[in-house]
């Protein structure tokens, strides 16, 4: 589509898009990351659902927000303030405009600020009108109406469907705005509503009213053109956090030649790791959605003992119930992979909010001594690396393993080189298929006296019956045993076994350009935050050094060195201090915290100051 | 994966014996059981290796140890959860599930009726003896209301479970009931539940003799109170066949003296009946209520199988997309080529 | 403790109504139950403060919080234990759980059927939509077989609970049925659930509009298909009752023509009845099945109740050897003396 | 019963009473415990069981063993080794011989060194007569044989019943020995076989033949007297830890004034806190036997809401279960004891065996922050303290609290100075009656400015209907709230209140009466043995500082104080190092473990050993 008005170039927007649940703002954001994602930016995303499935429209529980930040460079965080807010009504503009940046823009459907909606969002008065947005630049737009009347003939359609293609018509006028090849959403629209023309064709057309409108309205001066950013070279995706999750469960099942086992619970924001690897069954992946979480973890431990890989996801309320069986397995010595994308608590807590509050008790949660591996993904995409890891290691080391996510990183996406799949990892095992003992017997728990592993010897295999149970056992017959130097022994190997993981993962990297003396060390989720804030902070002048954290258990073998080299350590956590906790009783360094626990992500700017804070002192 | 490689080997029942010393409590009802099912192994045709006993935590649950098969002795009441998974991904096993009265119906109740439910193809074997044995003596949902044991001096409160009617209520496929002692009826029921594919729920009256003694002497004892349900044949019983079953108007079941009634009038077993009311009807007959006890399978019904219908869906979907190509699956959707 | 001091005040259903703005879809069936079970209330003649709600995890979980009583939504298939810890310790009050297929029948099955079997005095609520709603449309433990949802793309594999059967299998004492948006038929049930001393428990049919719309509606819009049950009535429904129940001798139920049978061969209700068999029966006719459901009362019948039995012995300790004395228990046993 | 040997004087003596599981050596040693306890000696006892309900008659897994230590002055632990082993049996001489002083004294029933049971446990050839026992002094006592003999005119009973009577035999053989009194063994026959006078005509001969065969035979040449040791005066009994926690519960019920509800679950070695309970219905407890742990403790939940105390009792694989339930009590604020008798794990582990591996679990197994108070029992006796302590804070700040004991204290015990019920604190709390916001509202989440606590507002109260849940709460009025700045707020809150009770809880106390510079720090159940060491390495004249923390969560007050003021610091723990983390973490101290997981607790031996080792260091 052509363009006459002059075109202003920019490095970066950050664009929130604002409406009711029912007003198709995830699908709008959607939609202009991917035509952001196809025109080469690089990108970040955070949608904001709603906890409510459908709360009351209009209503302030009701606002469903997605943000897309997109830049000519590399880019780490989904941006802290938005620089431009569409709100489809009043509610999407009272709990969104304080977020916004001073002298921001705002573009507000008027159709929607009637008394009603006002009044639903609480507000005394029309705040478009009485002078409480002076501050923004304000583009008032009659979104439902113009849409509307943009569809009048369209056959088959009634004026309350049309009135709810209005988001197409908004995207229309951004993507007019940002100039975003419109290619793609015009294509997507086509394939999405195939079954229903009349419905595609109302968004096409709103779609175009809304580009053209931009192009019309002398509201609209001038547009914008953010260049692409100089990426690696390769093919790209866009990837939420639990899609790549998704798809690293897949590959690890390919990559160790293991067939897929998922037994999982729905419960959010784990539930589509679940229904999407169950659309995956021509991978051979098995999807059990069980009674519960219990038996979900069971049934994957199941699957395992048979020589599958035994998967299992939930979020906290979830992962909590498993802890008895993840206890079992790890006496058991069998691989298991425990998902945990956590979200905030404690107890029910906020469902859809992100935390980083489950370290401790997937280190700890369970009773007695039994040490679990934990791997954290610290970026969307980077969930996929992260869950062929949780497996390579669960496999290798027969042990199950927690992978760390969380309603960020599951909702959130970013542009993904997708992998050449000859770089991916062999990740494939042996089965024991004779004895092992010297005098021709089959022991159990005899191990590899490199990983400590014992053999997996699954049912099946003539001549290796054994039983295998939580009660102690006997070193190498697995028998059971209640000899008090033989369970010392077994405590310990068990913890030798994890602990010597530590070899087998990478070091972790240091990023210290300039030689500070404090360093900022993180893990999970704040990957990004903490990448943007040390920019900022070196970008004024001062010294910071990062590393991040992606083994939590064991740590890696150079973590003390890292951590004793400097002066001043800030961990920055959405919680009140885990790593911190952790980093500090293992190094005995004065490691401090920069923690606030909002079920949100940390903006870079915060964290930004608490380093200056901290690197002046 | 290995289908074992010794089917026709003919095993006996001593080729089933571990070499775990048996460390029940002498005089425990639980070796006999143990006895039977190692006698029956070698019905299955199946080499060792392709059997596994999952039971989770009590005196029962220790049973696997003893078997000269694959076995897990796992958490207290996960065992129909864990056995589950394995039935599902290696349909080539034969799974079966042994667990207590407390381990299945209390701790373990969901998952239970879950399998039922589900239909997995798992061999159920409840060992009841209406106490916790392995505890030390506490009452189990199976004891009797009113019932002094440790933990209820006074007697226990809750009105207990029927084993049988939950699992029919729970949409079992299979379900049956045997007596410890009694070899040939077990050995039957264990066939039966055998050659049933999906979910076999089996109820075994088992003697704790440490803590629940005489428990079920009124049946175990006493052979004329036991009732045995043949299907297709009029329900009767007693010594010389003098007692039997008959349906009233209301639904209800009653035992009657045949001589009195007419032998036409005794109900007729129909285990495979599509409706579960029958089966339920039996259920409710108890020794309390009735002073006989019936035995055998009550219910054997042909229904899809979970195990089944998911490798089917296995295969369907590779039919629909062919086998999953992982470098096409990370390229779904928009993608986009930087230079 | 207190046992309220306005038990004779006249309430309305508003009186009911908490001032939390209520949020579920547009269209909800739950908004439906909210109204009639706040319009209920005043007739249970009891002032606010004695009433509790407790609820688990779902949408129709957040009951409570639109209730002006006391409440608790708690954790996820916990509320029927939670609620057995409080009507236990507080005879006083009246209970009610509220809860959802998902949150009763698949993580919370063991503490309903637990609760059941007990006869704790609980009134428990389960609102069968047939689908997880709040969690966004995954299938429960009572969609239909095949049933494609989110989880399920190619459909599910698991056979559903029949939540009257397991609840009659569990032993409950009292088990009905009613449809979100028949006012007099949920009404009438409450009634009677209020009534009976013990757990009752009451499955309404509540249609999920989002996820799961019509589930019901060839019973919620078609009137024809529900049966209402009458105690001591003969069962007969249809637009001009011309349809009936019987029972065959082997003891299944039938639909049939009431003219062609014959009124008098038609079967009576006996919700009080000693067996449990007839109500299971009953709980087998679906629509799936016979075309029509039955709605009302199937199972009431008084039976010892947890609760009573609890405090009971707690009054006999008390009469056998006084109130506890704390000196002497510390004393019980050999003591001795340094002086 | 009269004497005519010769007497000599021992200070202290360690008896173990081993035989097979039916041979009653747990009634023998209480009786022999009992006796000694009423004589006024100090003591301490360690049963150890078999985990086989009845492992077969003779086998080596089926031996059963009770040891006691008492002395004529105060004692802190059962013994390292037993100075006296009475074998019944060859089984229980094997297991246990190898734990004996040499030079000790064994007392062996020659009747059953017959050759099947020499084989069941493992001898080829009888021990008694191919000097395998030559480090020790032998007794051969034909003690079956004889109690047979003597018990031939007792009417009504068979051979085998008289030959059950022979722990009675070999109980008035000690008891002879020992000097203890015997009339309150006779007076226990009586009343314990009053319904069967025939067993109790026959265990009282038997016992009586044990005197007189002491008093007559040339074996004996001389008895033993060990003076009554110098206790604070006042009565005592004899106690064991799950006895003690019974009483300490009710205690709290009276103290309170609140009705106490216990649900539970049976589990070793939890059970009889259950099972006791259970007997006092006229104080008005009520025990619910749930259908699972889960069950257990949201019944206990339950009643607390209702306003009685809620309490739950299990052991590590039960406890591990009901981590969500007290998440959701973190979130609800209501007081909740949950009892965690510890044992080995992991998973099912060995459930007859003590271990501390739960206490990093009670800290952080929950799903995101969720502080909750720990309170641990430091001795059999402490464990009635502990469990007022625990109710106490649970009722003060409405919050769950974790009381730990473990199989050690469950069943050791010791002579207890029975206290005077007006030295017992106070505990009892106000139920909310009215509103307490200024609008004359009810605020369910309006705290205490001092406690933090929020109104307790139970059901029945007319007026102040409110709803409670999982879900975050606004700040004061308890409305489900999503707002991130509540989020944090509410998040700080807990925090602060479970923080603050340092305050209310007394300073940790310092033994160190030479001014050390290694001190020895410990919880649980190490108290004797760390009591013990700590002696053994003074009279050793080196100096050492103990301190023994009862209060986990939080620390008291003064702890960093106390640490910070010593150079070395050793924490013995029978875990790899639980404790120990979380006080180099909190205090940045560099904390080192004395470690070994043998499912039994320390010897004062190695401790002291370990102790010195670190002292000279
Ligand atoms: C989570 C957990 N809770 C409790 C226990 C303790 N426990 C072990 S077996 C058992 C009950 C055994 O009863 P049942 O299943 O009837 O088996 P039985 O011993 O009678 O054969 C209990 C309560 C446990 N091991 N794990
Ligand atoms: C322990 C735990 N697991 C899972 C969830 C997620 N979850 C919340 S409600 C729900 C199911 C709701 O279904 P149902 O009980 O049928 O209620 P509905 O929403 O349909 O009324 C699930 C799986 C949770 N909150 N807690
Ligand atoms: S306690 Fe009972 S069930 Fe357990 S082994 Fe002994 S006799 Fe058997
Ligand atoms: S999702 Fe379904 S059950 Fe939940 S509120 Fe919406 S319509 Fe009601
Ligand atoms: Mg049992
Ligand atoms: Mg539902």
């Amino acid at each position: 589509m052509a363009k006459v008005k002059p075109v202003e170039h920019l490095e970066r927007v950050v664009i929130r898009f604002a409406g009711d649940s029912g007003d198709g703002m995830q699908l709008t954001g959607d939609r202009f990351t991917s035509e952001t994602a196809a025109f080469g930016n690089d990108l970040a995303t955070l949608p904001d659902f709603p906890a409510e499935i459908r709360a009351p429209a209009g209503s302030l529980p009701g606002v469903s927000g997605f943000q897309v930040h997109f830049a000519d460079h590399d880019i780490l965080t989904p941006g802290d303030q938005p620089s431009v807010l569409v709100a489809m009504n009043p509610a999407a503009l009272k709990v969104n405009v304080g977020d916004l940046a001073k002298g921001g823009t705002i573009i507000v459907n008027t159709d929607a600020f009637n008394d009603r909606n006002l009044q639903k969002a609480g507000y005394a008065s029309n705040p478009i009108a009485d002078g409480l947005l002076s501050d923004f630049h304000v583009h008032e737009v009659a979104l439902s109406s113009m849409t509307v009347e943009a569809l009048k003939d369209v056959d088959g359609i009634t004026s309350r469907e049309a009135e709810r293609s209005k988001n197409f018509f908004a995207l229309g006028l951004m993507s007019w705005l940002y100039n975003r090849p419109a290619e793609g959403t015009l294509a997507f629209i086509e394939s999405k509503f195939a079954g229903r023309p009349e419905i595609a064709e109302a968004n096409t057309k709103a779609f175009k009213a809304g580009w053209n409108y931009g192009e019309t309205s002398e509201d609209f001066a001038v547009s914008y053109e953010i260049a692409p950013a100089r990426l690696e070279p390769g093919t790209y995706r866009q990837i939420s956090g639990n899609t790549a999750l998704t798809y690293g469960l897949v590959a690890a099942s390919k990559l160790s030649g293991l067939p897929l086992f998922l037994g999982a619970y729905p419960i959010t924001p784990a539930s589509d790791v679940l229904e999407q690897l169950a659309q995956l069954k021509q991978f051979g992946v098995r999807t059990f959605q069980a009674e519960d979480e219990i038996a979900a973890a069971g049934a994957a431990l199941g699957a395992s003992f048979g020589g599958a890989l035994g998967v299992t996801t939930s979020a906290g309320p979830g992962v909590v119930l498993k802890s008895e069986t993840v206890g079992l397995a790890v006496a058991l010595e069998l691989p298991l992979v425990i998902v945990d994308v956590q979200r905030a608590g404690p107890s029910t807590g906020m469902p859809t909010k992100p935390e980083q509050g489950d370290l401790l008790m997937v280190m700890f949660g369970r009773n007695s001594f039994s040490p679990v591996p934990v791997v954290a993904a610290a970026t969307p995409a980077g969930c996929f690396h992260a869950a062929i890891e949780a497996a390579r290691i669960a496999i290798k080391y027969r042990t199950p393993v927690y992978l760390l996510s969380d309603a960020y990183l599951a909702n959130g996406s970013e542009p993904w080189l997708i992998p050449d799949l000859s770089t991916l990892p062999d990740i494939s095992t042996e089965f024991a298929t004779g004895p092992n003992g010297d005098d021709g017997s089959f022991l159990p728990y005899k191990r590899d006296p490199e990983t400590l592993a014992r053999p997996w010897a699954i049912p099946g295999t003539p001549g290796l019956e054994h039983r295998i149970g939580g009660l102690e056992k006997e070193n190498e017959t697995g028998n059971i045993s209640y000899d008090p130097e033989n369970h010392d022994l077994m405590v310990q190997l068990r913890a030798a076994k994890i602990a010597g993981i530590a070899a087998d993962i990478p070091l972790l990297e240091l990023d210290d350009p300039d030689g500070a003396d404090t360093l900022v060390l993180g893990w999970g989720s704040t990957y990004g935050a903490i990448g943007a804030a040390a920019r900022r902070v070196r970008a004024g002048g001062r010294k910071v050094a990062t590393a991040h954290l992606r083994h939590l258990n064991p740590f890696p073998s150079n973590t003390g060195d890292v951590v004793r080299a400097y002066d001043k350590i800030l961990v920055p956590e959405i919680n009140l201090g885990q790593l911190r906790m952790l980093i500090r009783a293992e190094y005995l360094v004065d490691a401090v915290g920069y923690n606030k626990v909002r079920g949100r992500p940390f903006l870079a700017a915060e964290l930004a100051d608490a380093i200056t804070t901290l690197v002046d002192r | 994966m290995s289908k074992g490689n010794g089917d026709l080997v003919q095993l006996t029942g001593k080729d089933f014996k571990s070499d775990q010393e048996v460390r029940w409590c002498p005089g425990c009802g639980d070796y006999a059981i143990l006895n039977v099912v190692q006698g029956f192994m070698p019905e299955l045709g199946l080499s060792r290796e392709r059997l596994v006993f999952v039971s989770g935590i009590g005196c029962a649950a220790r049973l696997p140890y003893y078997m000269q098969t694959y076995g897990m002795h796992s958490i207290h009441g996960r065992a129909p959860a864990i056995a589950t998974g394995l039935a599902v991904t290696r349909p080539d096993l034969s799974v079966w599930v042994v667990t207590g009265d407390g381990d299945a119906l209390s701790i373990g109740g969901n998952h239970l009726i879950h399998a039922l439910r589900r239909n997995v193809n798992l061999k159920i074997l409840l060992f009841n003896n209406r106490i916790y044995g392995l505890t030390k003596g506490q009452y189990s949902p199976t004891s009797e209301l009113g019932k002094v044991t440790k933990s209820t001096p006074m007697g226990s409160l809750d009105y207990p479970f029927n084993p049988l009617s939950i699992a029919i209520g729970a949409e079992a496929s299979f379900v049956a009931r045997a007596i410890d002692t009694d070899k040939k009826g077990l050995t039957e029921v264990l066939g039966a539940a055998a050659r049933h594919r999906g979910a076999a729920f089996v109820e075994i009256l088992q003697n704790c003799n440490i803590y629940n003694d005489g428990a079920f002497d009124y049946v175990r004892d006493d052979k004329e109170n036991r009732i045995y349900l043949e299907s297709g044949e009029r329900i009767r019983f007693g010594a010389e066949g003098e007692k039997g079953v008959v349906q009233y108007a209301d639904g209800s079941l009653k035992i009657v003296d045949v001589e009195e009634a007419g032998e036409n009038s005794l109900l007729v077993h129909d285990a495979s009946h599509m409706q579960a009311s029958l089966a339920f009807a039996l259920s409710r007959i108890t020794f309390e209520t009735d002073g006989a006890v019936p035995l055998g399978v009550f219910r054997s019904l042909e229904r899809e199988v979970y195990d089944d219908l998911m490798n089917d869906q296995l295969d369907a979907a590779r039919e629909q997309s062919g086998e999953g190509d992982l470098a096409t699956l990370l390229h779904t959707g928009d993608t986009w080529t930087v230079a």
